[in-house]
């Protein structure tokens, strides 16, 4: 087990450290940064100037050593546009975002286990074809055209729901929708999938043999083998949750850092681009790590090597 | 809930009578079992044998009330210490697995749930048959992991299954089909997965069980070589149907069906069929069983063959000394035919 | 094999002797039209995506109108079931004047053309990675491991927008992008299918007979794994096309007025309220085609897929 | 194709001396590898034309030994050399030429996309020999050997049934015409009638073209059956090897001695042999001191515990046990296994 966390952690901090590279890159990917920051209608030599000021006219490697250092210590530099610290202006709305991300992985595994293990269990009936038939259509929604079309019937029509704000738990009804669409599919087809190879398997004919209820064998032995790949996933989809708020939050002024990075793209604000998608990442390599380590818990094969 | 079971006419532990099971598949309806009929008594062991795909699996699993979902079931007869399976509730019947019934399967490696202990497995089929409770369970699962051989038993119940070899997890699964006394024990080729030399172990650790416990036991194998040392009686199956059944003496040593006969010539035996000698062989392969079949299943590959072979249905005569075969052939024209037959590999 | 007296005799009864095999199995491409011809899902979505490749190639000659021809005179013109609706403008035309149907049949072209390229591009970068991790295994495969978790790791639509953003929403660079960020689920695959296909003692059999690495890899794993291959491509299809939208959507994709149907519902959007068919019929554009290739996807597995399941 | 006609540079066709495969097992960077001993220190010969059988359970190493034979693995230490030249020395596809595999798993030897016809003239399209219609002719000429019908020639393996699959590999491997055959537990795949039929092949083959097999089993039975040589090996060590008669009706290695009790003859005179043996398999990156069989052997002694027995020559083979090198110091050492050999 301690050799298993270790490997694990060492390829996690590789992983993480490319990952900032590449999101550090992006930032130089803009062309010359000291010109944007320097205005629009700077002289070369106010370029320069600004450039020195930056310290970029360093090589790369010292840039992006400076920038970790400073990262590290919770200075992520500053907002091109409106000149706040970026650290500030995420921490403000990283609760959105992860509040929205939360409820829909929530809504997403309570709809779709027991849908899973259901059309697992009745295979081929109209029950596993409706399931499946949800999860094609799911898959298949564009999600910015979904949340225009909840605002529009429920929001509009309706009115049975706010479309816009955080202020109450109802303005996140919507939002969480929208963002289930995209998760609960993976979900539902993974638990039914993982649940029909399990019921196949020997050790459950030995379960039944031995004479344990169905419930039992489905619950005792069958789900708990089951729902290891349905671990995996659901932190990789909460990562992606977080990667994707930006849709959901722009379309419901929700105001989270999917909204900021989208309007730090559009703006041109590499320092606040690059903080979120390293921000992102490595949340997401963080939660594959829990994961792996949850099903090493759920798994003694995994446990003892 | 044991020992109070009504005492039925017949003392057989298992009784079935014209047992059939088709499957639905997608090109037809498989006759998989036909017309099988058999039975054990308490401390005897019945070897069903044949090859693959003979319905012998099946068979196990029909009496297990196992079978899978596209399969249906029909029997004239099926009875457990006098208990007729066929009118029991699924709920009835899944109170007798475990408890009165118990089966070993073939992979040891993969029948034990991974993510549970051996402790936690075997005590669970006491407690849900209500033996007792949990600290009644482990003493029992202790004292039948040393019966099965298991030294440091009450530690081994901490285990997980793939911490064990392949030769152990056989034994635990041996122990655990026992947990709850069982008058029937189904093996399901329990030694086929595992090296010669534990085979005649856990062969061996079988008999004695048996001996000990006094359980009936069916043991399905393809092994003839198996068979003709731990069998009492024998029904070899081919196509789904008993092609011939008897005791071990009667189908080794005067087999009567031309399968059972071939079969045996295929096996060569140290000692006797000549080193490097050409084996006898059954030409052709098996027919598919997709619907209805006439006749005799075997005609297409046997050297008897005839007209009478090709329609009707063929029963299975039994003399008085319980050998019976599915052969239109009388006894006096097989006895010929074997000594007529060219029987270049068996040196006298 | 030596013919022997006992299979010469029975011959006579019924034809068989020890030679004499019968194939009555049909061979796996008779199978595969067999199951083809009975499952709805790859026949209604194959259906689809045929005539939305058939709109693709031939918009010019099926669309009514120029999707660029503005008519301010004609503006906002509800579709056919509408009040106002005329069967000049089916669908309606948007708040330039344009025919919503052309629009839609030549954002197909994009759609498709984006769809396709993308899905073979990063199919083309991820099983060859998948492949090669999956074959040598070891060190190399370590790599190829950690390739995929540093894509994966990234969140893909937010590199996507700020790439975009910078070289500009043009559609050669969508595709590069696109294959950039989403090559790691056939390499996830490819690599799990090559290691199990691997295993199997015909890839032995090759390497005993002398065959290079190249030519195991190519002729006896790829053929071995290529519908699975052929499946993930219509799933990363079906999200190229729907990242596309996204893109386009939010006006980071391509650029206006080219008829993209994220950009008809983005152009939509003011008059949603009122004028609802301005999104909802790109948006079921979208939805429909995307459905479809998935339908066609799981077709395509279920046919291909060895006996058993199903 | 070149014929090989007899060249006795050597009078075995196949010779291993000293071969051993070491493999590390590790899980990375941060933790110390262990050597598994695979196969240790094996030294055999085969004349041409006859059947060497390997036997042994899962685990003791033959699969590796064959891997070596067929250069699939490069051994560690130790030469195979063929017709006396080192096999190392020799292009790898000179190899192939003359040692071909045959497996157990008929299902997973033939791959599934290809039919019948593309995968038997796999070897000749390899080595490109002949032109595309003499291939083709080959191809025939192999599939009437093995009693493969011609009309199956387009049909794919999944058509097939499992004998018939085993014919297909049958002539796959004999297709550029080799001098060995490496038959890895051909036949325990398929069924008993089945089995027979395969089994009977290979001995006409072996008559007809002069082959030399290398025959992996388990099943005893079978393995008296068709060798003329046996090794014995048990975790990586060739404890017994010698001629078929020899090995099979006096056997001197007490592992031997139990394989051969274990085997289940068809004849219900007899009970089930009581194998007086411990019953695990050792784990192999860990083996037992000195004789590795020492656990399970009801004649151990003291010295069975800590000294390595040697390879013994007798009667055209060799034997690794104490009770045959020494039998004095063994009768005089005390016997370990007693408790253990009546509790089993």
């Amino acid at each position: 087990m301690g050799y298993f966390l270790l490997r694990r952690l060492a390829i996690s901090l590789l992983v993480a450290i490319t990952v900032s590279v590449i999101g550090f890159s992006l930032l130089r990917l803009s062309g010359n940064l000291a010109e944007s920051l320097a205005g629009e209608d700077a002289s070369p030599a106010q370029i320069a100037e600004t450039a020195k000021a930056y310290g970029l006219d360093r090589p790369f490697h010292i840039q992006y050593f400076d920038w970790v250092t400073k990262a590290l210590q919770g200075d992520l530099g500053q907002s091109l546009f409106t000149k706040e610290p970026v650290i500030e202006l995420i921490t403000d709305r990283i609760g959105t975002t992860i509040q929205v991300a939360c409820y829909s992985l929530l809504l997403s595994l309570i709809i779709a286990l027991p849908l899973g293990v259901l059309a697992a269990m009745k295979q081929n009936t109209w029950i596993d074809r409706s399931a499946l038939s949800i999860a094609v259509f799911g898959q298949a929604i564009p999600n910015f055209w979904f949340a225009l079309i909840l605002i529009w019937v429920f929001g509009v029509l309706l009115r049975w729901t706010p479309i816009s704000g955080t202020d109450t738990w109802r303005h996140f009804i919507l939002p969480t929708i929208t963002l289930s669409t995209f998760a609960m599919p993976q979900f539902m087809r993974l638990t039914r999938t993982g649940m029909l190879d399990v019921l196949e398997s020997d050790y459950i004919r030995t379960a039944r043999a031995k004479g344990l209820s169905p419930a039992v064998v489905l619950w005792k032995h069958g789900l708990r083998n089951a729902i290891l790949p349905v671990v995996s996933l659901a932190a990789v989809a909460f990562g992606f949750l977080l990667g994707g708020s930006f849709i959901v939050e722009s379309i419901f002024a929700l105001n989270g850092i999917g909204y900021l990075a989208l309007e730090s793209i559009q703006r041109q604000d590499f320092p606040v681009v690059q903080s979120i998608v390293v921000f992102i990442s490595v949340v997401y390599i963080g939660l594959t790590l829990l994961s792996d380590l949850i099903n090493a818990q759920l798994d003694p094969r995994i446990r003892l090597h | 809930m044991e020992g109070n079971t009504p005492k039925n006419t017949s003392d057989h532990v298992l009784d079935v009578r014209n047992l059939n099971v088709r499957i639905k598949v997608p090109a037809g309806t498989l006759h998989a079992v036909t017309d099988v009929d058999f039975h054990v008594d308490r401390g005897e062991t019945l070897c069903i044998v044949g090859e693959s795909g003979c319905g012998k699996s099946i068979t196990s699993l029909a009496v297990m009330g196992l079978l899978p979902r596209s399969a249906t079931m029909t029997a004239d007869k099926l009875t457990l210490e006098g208990r007729d399976l066929l009118s029991v509730t699924d709920r009835q019947f899944a109170d007798l697995r475990g408890d009165r019934i118990g089966m070993i399967f073939q992979d040891p490696m993969t029948s034990l749930n991974p993510v549970y202990t051996i402790g936690n497995q075997m005590e669970e089929v006491y407690i849900r048959h209500g033996k007792g409770g949990r600290k009644e369970a482990r003493e029992r699962a202790i004292y039948l992991l040393e019966k099965v051989g298991i030294t440091a038993a009450a530690s081994r119940l901490g285990q997980y299954p793939h911490q064990l070899s392949g030769g152990l997890r056989q034994r635990v699964m041996i122990a655990m089909t026992l947990m709850c006394d069982p008058a029937l024990v189904i093996a399901d080729e329990p030694t086929t997965a595992l090296d010669v030399t534990i085979q005649a172990q856990i062969l061996n650790l079988l008999k004695e069980l048996q001996d000990e416990f006094h359980m009936g036991l069916i043991f399905i194998t393809h092994d003839l070589g198996v068979v003709a040392r731990i069998a009492d009686r024998v029904a070899v199956m081919y196509a789904g149907l008993v092609v011939e059944t008897g005791n071990a003496e009667q189908v080794f040593s005067a087999p009567m069906h031309p399968y059972t006969q071939g079969l045996l010539e295929c096996i060569p035996i140290p000692g006797k069929t000549v080193r490097g000698s050409q084996l006898g062989s059954i030409p052709g392969i098996v027919p598919a069983l997709i619907g209805e079949q006439e006749g005799c299943l075997f005609r297409n590959r046997c050297s008897y063959a005839r007209e009478a072979c090709t329609d009707g249905e063929i029963d299975l005569e039994t003399g008085g000394d319980q050998h019976g075969y599915r052969c239109v052939l009388t006894p006096e024209e097989t006895v010929n035919h074997i000594k007529k037959a060219p029987n270049a590999a068996v040196a006298e | 094999m030596a013919p022997n007296d006992t299979a010469k005799a029975t011959a006579t009864w019924n034809g068989a002797s020890a030679d004499d095999f019968e194939v009555d199995a049909p061979s796996p491409g008779a199978v595969m039209r067999r199951r083809a011809r009975r499952h709805l899902g790859l026949i209604i979505g194959g259906t689809v995506v045929l005539i939305a490749v058939i709109c693709a190639l031939f918009a010019p000659l099926i669309a009514p109108f120029d999707p660029y021809d503005q008519e301010l005179t004609r503006k906002l013109i509800n579709p056919i079931w509408g009040k106002g609706g005329t069967w000049t403008h089916p669908f309606g035309t948007d708040a330039l004047g344009r025919d919503l149907l052309s629009r839609v049949i030549y954002g197909t072209q994009i759609s498709l053309t984006i769809g396709v390229l993308a899905a073979t591009l990063a199919g083309v970068i991820g099983s060859t990675l998948g492949m090669i991790g999956g074959y040598f295994g070891g060190r190399v495969d370590a790599v190829i491991m950690y390739l995929i978790n540093c894509k994966l790791a990234l969140p893909p639509l937010l590199v996507a927008l700020s790439v975009v953003s910078v070289f500009g929403g043009s559609i050669p660079v969508l595709i590069l992008v696109m294959a950039a960020l989403f090559w790691d689920r056939y390499a996830v695959v490819t690599r799990a299918a090559t290691q199990q296909i691997r295993s199997n003692d015909f890839v032995t059999a090759a390497e005993a007979v002398g065959c290079s690495k190249t030519r195991i890899i190519l002729r006896e794993v790829l053929p071995n794994i290529l519908n699975q291959i052929i499946v993930i491509a219509s799933l990363e299809m079906a999200l190229a096309i729907l990242v596309e939208a996204v893109l386009s959507f939010f006006g980071l994709g391509v650029q206006p007025p080219t008829p993209s149907w994220g950009l008809l519902v983005n152009e939509g959007r003011q008059y949603m309220f009122f004028k609802p068919y301005l999104i909802t019929i790109p948006g079921l554009a979208i939805f429909f085609l995307v459905l479809s290739i998935n339908m066609m996807g799981d077709g395509i597995r279920d046919i291909t897929a060895p006996e058993g399941r199903n | 194709m070149t014929e090989q006609t007899q060249t006795p540079t050597s009078q075995y066709v196949l010779e291993c001396r000293d071969v051993s495969r070491t493999f590390m097992i590790g899980r990375g960077p941060f933790t110390e590898k262990r050597p598994l001993r695979a196969v240790q220190d094996i030294s055999l010969q085969v004349r041409r034309g006859e059947v060497l059988a390997v036997v042994g359970e899962s685990g003791c190493g033959k699969t590796t030994l064959a891997k070596m034979l067929l250069g699939l693995l490069e051994p560690t230490a130790g030469d195979i050399l063929y017709e006396g030249v080192p096999i190392s020395s020799v292009d790898r596809r000179d190899v192939a030429r003359r040692i071909q595999p045959v497996f157990q798993d008929p299902y997973s030897s033939l791959n599934p996309r290809k039919t019948l016809a593309q995968i038997i003239s796999l070897p000749l399209d390899v080595h490109k020999i002949g032109t595309p219609a003499e291939r083709k002719a080959r191809v025939e000429e192999i599939m009437e050997l093995v009693g493969l019908p011609r009309r199956l020639l387009y049909s794919y393996p999944s058509q097939l049934s499992g004998g018939q699959r085993q014919r297909v590999a049958i002539a796959r491997a004999l297709a550029m015409k080799p001098e060995i055959l490496v038959c890895d537990e051909p036949t325990s795949a398929l069924d008993v009638s089945v089995q027979a039929q395969i089994l009977n092949l290979l001995q006409e083959l072996r008559d007809e073209l002069n082959l030399t097999y290398v025959f992996i089993s388990h099943n005893l039975a079978v393995v008296e059956h068709m060798s003329t040589r046996v090794a014995v090996m048990y975790l990586g060590r060739l404890i017994e090897f010698g001629m078929a008669d020899q090995v099979f009706d006096h056997p001197r290695h007490p592992y031997t001695q139990a394989l051969l009790d274990s085997v289940l003859t068809p004849e219900p005179q007899y009970s089930l042999p009581n194998i007086a043996m411990g019953r695990g398999f050792p784990n192999p990156l860990n083996p037992p001191s000195g004789c590795a069989f020492h656990p399970r052997c009801p004649h151990a002694t003291e010295l069975c515990q800590w000294a390595q027995p040697q390879p013994l020559a007798a009667d055209g083979g060799t034997v690794e046990c104490h009770l045959h090198s020494d039998p004095d110091a063994m009768a005089k050492s005390p016997r370990i296994n007693e408790q253990k050999a009546s509790a089993a």
